[in-house]
């Protein structure tokens, strides 16, 4: 089964990125585009075919390794 | 000889590449603004390392299209010379100068440090103070200066001699698809490579196998 | 009392609330004596931050006030942004160091970025061009389950800012100890150089003046949590609002190449950076120094979020973001170049001849606070102090000799804190700016002054296991060694700064601490002319009840007049002479030999003899300047074994080193850290301790250089390899452990 | 409007990140996991409340700059 995890950053902490895209964005000539924020996208193949114990254990790794939790928040789907 | 550094926020080897190219020249290159669209005639273009805006996004993305971008490959298809250094090179991938990406090094880290290098084309402005197969000592400062292309381009970067420096194997700091640390486009009048020369001109910085980059253009220049 | 808002006015303010912003009754009931009436939750917050430890020094001020701050070569001391010192031809080194302990322990990343992006901004602010980053790092015990990940986040939280801004970072210390197991140290240092006679300083002038807001907007970043946790505040948000700053150094880049840019044209006043307690400390510290009255409209303020309160804008402490008075009418010319950068600037008030600090937002007052007393009569502690017991005096004859003294030596400088440094700063760019003449790895880093052929030398040094045995030896002990760093690159010393990282000084024994480390580098500071000019405090560095070391940091500064006359730790060729300065007793007390080798952490540490430390030192820094020194190392840490190792391997030419004197044991010979030590590698080693002996200067033949290996006394040898390979294999091999 | 984007790379491009990734699993003592890879997720906030007009826009920011297409595929979620 495939784990689609997204990791973003919790609200009010400042995102440089998505400040610099937006501006970029703006200077591209894109007008009326407003906040920008950019997070992570991580696609795992998981040998696991258990809908519950794979979210347990991905989880897990989220909190483990996949975000940082003191900023990120995460976010965990589940496909096949 | 008109020689232009070209500046972008967050550029921060500006400086450096103007002392080498004054020491090399003569006389001080035109720091050149990222907002100016305009550029006059020039004999050399660089684009300096650093972090063009941050690096955000991609290296070198935001920087590949910015206005000045447009005047630099206008200038380039003329034949200019064009050489990006670090994040230089990266900016020319980006903005299509150059094939291939630049991605983030194997080992994930940032590294700093000397890498042995290969000369591997001398058939361009860029090498003409170099001798084929010449090995150097150049230092290297990067976070994404990891090659990648396909291997149909790979192929024909190395069948048209359009690698123009590799780093020494054993001695490649960051995972570069066939040990590639610089690559010159078509025509030979662009570069693109990691590795500083311009922090190499100078036995009381870090040597000085750098140095002959920048006379030999000076050579192939007036030549 | 002037009208507060409603948002203010709905916060009663309850003896918790006065609590949790870290106030005691005694400080709250002051703060009543000084406003006349009960403060209102903004004032509350400016009066807690003005107090707190970080910002009013208030358990350590009398102890610094006893620090040498002056000397001819002082421009400014300790009290602005940074200290100034003249290097000459009519330049000034700018330079100081600061803590981020404990943001770095919550978020190794950003803690140690936002460190280093604060500590440029001190340096910027006073119209220098940073050219230099240090870093000097605590961390726990090896074993501990969280090293490995702050390590790796410190690091790459420091090279990510220092690199993306282009300042080479060319050292600093790292070591391990389980006493920083619950609070690690992160000490970063920033030298800059500026035109002497074109300083810039803090203190606000000119009634009607504007103050402008430039750099970043304000968002929630680093607003206490124990008080954003409380209701009032936080009504509608569903997560905890996280407390960390996120540092953004392409801003900071942009924010210090504009503020230079202002800098060359005549339109400042006065300038601050936006520090711990941002608008606050600026603010109140400007009108303070200036003896003015400061009005701010919060309203003018660039804000990153929405329904932002003024206590929050005066204790946001968003990164990247300046204070500036301008002189009148000189804000359009300002404003295009923050524009140029596309920076945020913002006119949000005006100098006042009111010595009140008063503050607008939505049409109404929301706080107006007397200036002076603010700053003047922020609390001041003489906290009552124990003196630490003196530990007993370790006999060499009681400390056991290894089996294999070349095993020993290849442990001591394997071990977790003597082994090689290269992975950390391999990934810091060390050489950016194209001046680094020494990179890290030697006594001082080494960085040309641009364009001349004078140079800078820089170092930072403590020896927290000599400051925990006797903190005045050890306060000494640290300002001896970083003024024998510079001398040993062939440095004349000028200043120090300094970052005083101790647990929490209401404790007695803690402040006994404090009190004799700051006392014996006072006393060390004074007798070698090494005038303190800048620092930080850092307390309360512990976890339940556990302090971490005494970690008195030395930052010191160095000017070398001629390039060509500067050394390093390689030994450069085969056939010299190595001549040892200083004596050598076999001082083994809380030496690492005893704790890695004999598996004993205790005893007294070394005794620092200020007078030899200068008599040698001066000799050697004279030698060097002739020209007369092939390659030259001081003596600490491993002692003459370790000192010679390094020698070797940081060329690949060996040594041989001969037999202790007679009566010393062979181990004090090699690991023994008697102080006031230089190894030296030279021409003719018989003039020189001739001319050395003659100055009253101890001095003795050691060996010759020579080979790939290293052999002691003619018997005991190790391949210059081997030793490397352990050397360079420990921290690698740590950080890749899972 | 609020736009979500998902950068990914493209098959057969190698990705360190996700390289790495999928090594630190292991070393954490998570088995079992295949292929990862890593991609971006950027929210963008538009004043455009037409859905097609949106997502045309949306696709040329892509194109333009938020992929690096030569790399990168692109896909584009409106929301709201
Ligand atoms: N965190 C660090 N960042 C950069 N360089 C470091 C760091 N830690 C140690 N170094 C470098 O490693 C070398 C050895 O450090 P140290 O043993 O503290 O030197 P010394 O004993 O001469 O004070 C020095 O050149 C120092 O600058
Ligand atoms: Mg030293």
């Amino acid at each position: 089964m495939k784990a689609k995890v997204h990791v973003t950053l919790k609200n009010g902490v400042l995102d440089p990125q998505g400040k610099a895209i937006g501006h970029a964005l703006e200077s591209l000539g894109f007008n009326g585009v407003g906040d920008v924020r950019q997070g992570k996208f991580i696609e795992l193949d998981l040998d696991e075919s258990d809908p519950d114990k794979a979210r347990a254990r991905v989880g897990e790794m989220c909190e483990k390794l996949l975000a940082n939790t003191v900023i990120e928040n995460y976010s965990i789907d589940l496909e096949g | 000889m008109k020689t232009a550094v070209i500046v972008f926020p967050g550029s921060n080897c500006d400086r450096d590449a103007a002392v080498a190219l004054e020491a090399a020249f003569g006389t001080a290159p035109a720091m050149i603004w990222h907002r100016d669209n305009t550029l006059p005639n020039l004999d050399l273009i660089l684009l300096p390392g650093g972090f063009s805006y941050g690096d955000y996004l991609r290296s070198g993305a935001i920087a590949a299209r910015s206005p000045v971008l447009r005047a630099v490959k206008e200038q380039a298809d003329r034949g200019v010379p064009v050489i990006g250094i670090c994040n230089g090179f990266q900016v020319l991938t980006e903005s299509g100068l150059l094939p291939g990406v630049l991605m983030r090094n194997a080992g994930l880290k940032y590294v700093c440090r000397d890498v042995d290098l290969v000369v591997e084309s001398t058939a361009s402005p860029f090498m003409r103070g170099y001798k084929a197969g010449q090995r150097i000592t150049v230092p290297v400062a990067h976070h994404d200066g990891n090659y990648f292309a396909d291997d149909a381009t790979l192929d024909r970067l190395e069948g048209d001699g359009r690698v123009a420096f590799r780093y020494a194997a054993h001695d490649n700091p960051n995972g570069s698809a066939r040990n590639i640390a610089g690559i010159l486009n078509e025509r030979g009048n662009v570069l693109g490579m990691m590795p500083h020369p311009e922090r190499a001109i100078d036995p009381k910085h870090c040597g000085t196998d750098g140095k002959a980059m920048f006379t030999g253009l000076v050579e192939a220049l007036a030549a | 009392m002037s009208a507060a808002t409603a948002a203010s006015k709905a916060i009663e303010i309850t003896p918790e609330l006065v609590a949790e912003h870290g106030l005691s009754t005694d400080e709250y009931a002051l703060i009543l004596k000084i406003m006349g009436r009960e403060p209102n939750i903004t004032e509350l917050g400016v009066f807690s931050a003005m107090w707190s430890e970080h910002c009013s020094y208030k358990s350590s001020k009398v102890w610094l006030k006893t620090l040498p701050t002056e000397g001819p070569q002082v421009i400014c001391g300790p009290g602005e942004n940074a200290g100034v010192v003249d290097i000459g031809e009519g330049l000034a080194a700018i330079f100081k160091i600061e803590s981020h302990n404990h943001p770095s322990f919550i978020e190794p990343y950003q803690g140690a970025a936002t460190g280093v992006g604060g500590i440029l901004r001190d340096v910027f602010t006073m119209g220098a061009r940073p050219v230099a980053n240090m870093n000097a790092l605590r961390f726990g015990s090896p074993d501990h389950p969280k090293t490995r990940h702050l390590v790796s986040g410190v690091v790459a939280g420091i090279g990510g800012y220092g690199n993306c801004i282009g300042v080479p970072t060319v050292g600093g210390e790292t070591e391990f100890d389980p006493a920083y197991n619950g609070n690690i140290l992160v000490n970063a240092m920033t030298v800059g150089i500026a035109d002497a006679d074109r300083i810039f300083y803090s203190a606000a002038g000119g009634p009607g003046n504007p103050v402008v807001y430039v750099g970043s907007k304000t968002g929630r970043d680093g607003i206490h949590g124990a008080t954003m946790a409380s209701a009032e505040f936080d009504q509608d948000s569903e997560e905890k609002r996280p407390t960390v700053q996120v540092g953004d150094p392409f801003t900071e880049k942009l924010v210090m190449e504009a503020c230079l840019e202002l800098m060359a044209t005549d339109a400042i006043v006065a300038i601050q950076d936006m520090g711990a307690a941002g608008l606050t400390s600026s603010g109140v510290e400007m009108a303070s120094k200036g003896s003015v009255g400061v009005e701010l409209d919060l309203d003018l303020v660039p804000m990153r979020e929405e329904g932002m309160t003024p206590y929050e804008l005066m204790l946001s402490e968003s990164q990247e973001r300046m204070l500036i008075v301008l002189k009148p009418g000189r804000e359009a010319e300002a404003r295009a170049i923050f524009e140029k950068w596309e920076l945020d600037f913002a006119v949000i008030g005006r100098v006042t001849d009111t010595g009140r600090l008063v503050l607008k937002f939505h049409g109404e007052t929301v706080g107006d606070i007397e200036v002076a007393p603010l700053v003047d009569n922020a609390p001041e502690y003489d906290r009552p102090w124990e003196p630490t017991p003196k530990s007993p005096i370790i006999h060499i004859d009681d400390v056991a000799a290894p089996n294999d003294p070349m095993e020993a030596l290849k442990q001591i400088v394997g071990c977790p804190n003597m082994a090689s440094r290269r992975w950390i700063w391999e990934q810091y760019d060390h050489m950016v700016m194209a001046d680094t003449n020494q990179r890290p790895g030697g006594d001082s880093a080494v960085v040309r002054i641009h364009g001349t052929d004078r140079a800078l030398a820089i170092t930072t040094d403590s020896t927290p296991r000599y400051c925990l045995a006797d903190p005045e030896e050890g306060g000494k002990q640290a300002v001896a060694e970083a003024w024998r760093n510079l001398t040993a690159v062939g440095a004349t010393p000028l200043a120090v700064t300094n970052n005083l990282n101790f647990g929490n000084p209401q404790k007695p024994r803690i402040m006994g601490q404090i009190a004799g480390a700051v006392s014996g580098m006072g006393t060390a500071c004074r007798a070698l002319n090494f005038p303190v000019v800048s620092g930080n405090v850092s307390l309360y560095n512990e976890t339940s009840g556990e302090a971490i070391l005494p970690t008195p940091v030395i930052g010191g500064l160095g000017l070398i007049e001629d390039l060509d006359r500067t050394v390093t730790v390689a030994i450069p060729r085969e056939g010299l002479d190595l001549v040892l300065i200083g004596d050598t007793k076999g001082w083994l007390g809380a030496s690492l030999y005893l704790r890695e080798i004999a598996g004993r952490a205790e005893g007294a540490p070394p005794p620092v003899d200020l007078t030899a430390e200068k008599r040698n030192g001066d000799f050697v820094r004279g030698l060097i300047q002739a020209g007369r020194v092939a390659a030259c190392h001081d003596l600490s840490d491993g002692g003459l074994g370790a000192a010679v190792a390094e020698m070797a391997m940081a060329s690949g030419i060996g040594a041989t080193l001969t037999d202790a004197p007679a009566g010393l044991a062979l181990h004090g010979w090699l690991f023994g850290e008697d102080q006031a030590r230089y190894l030296m590698a030279v021409e003719n080693g018989a003039d020189i301790i001739a001319e050395a002996t003659a100055a009253g200067v101890p001095a003795m033949s050691v060996g010759q250089t020579g080979g790939d290996a290293l052999t002691v006394a003619g018997t005991h040898t190790i391949s210059i390899q081997e030793l490397r390979r352990s050397h360079e294999e420990w921290l690698p091999a740590f950080m890749a452990r899972p």
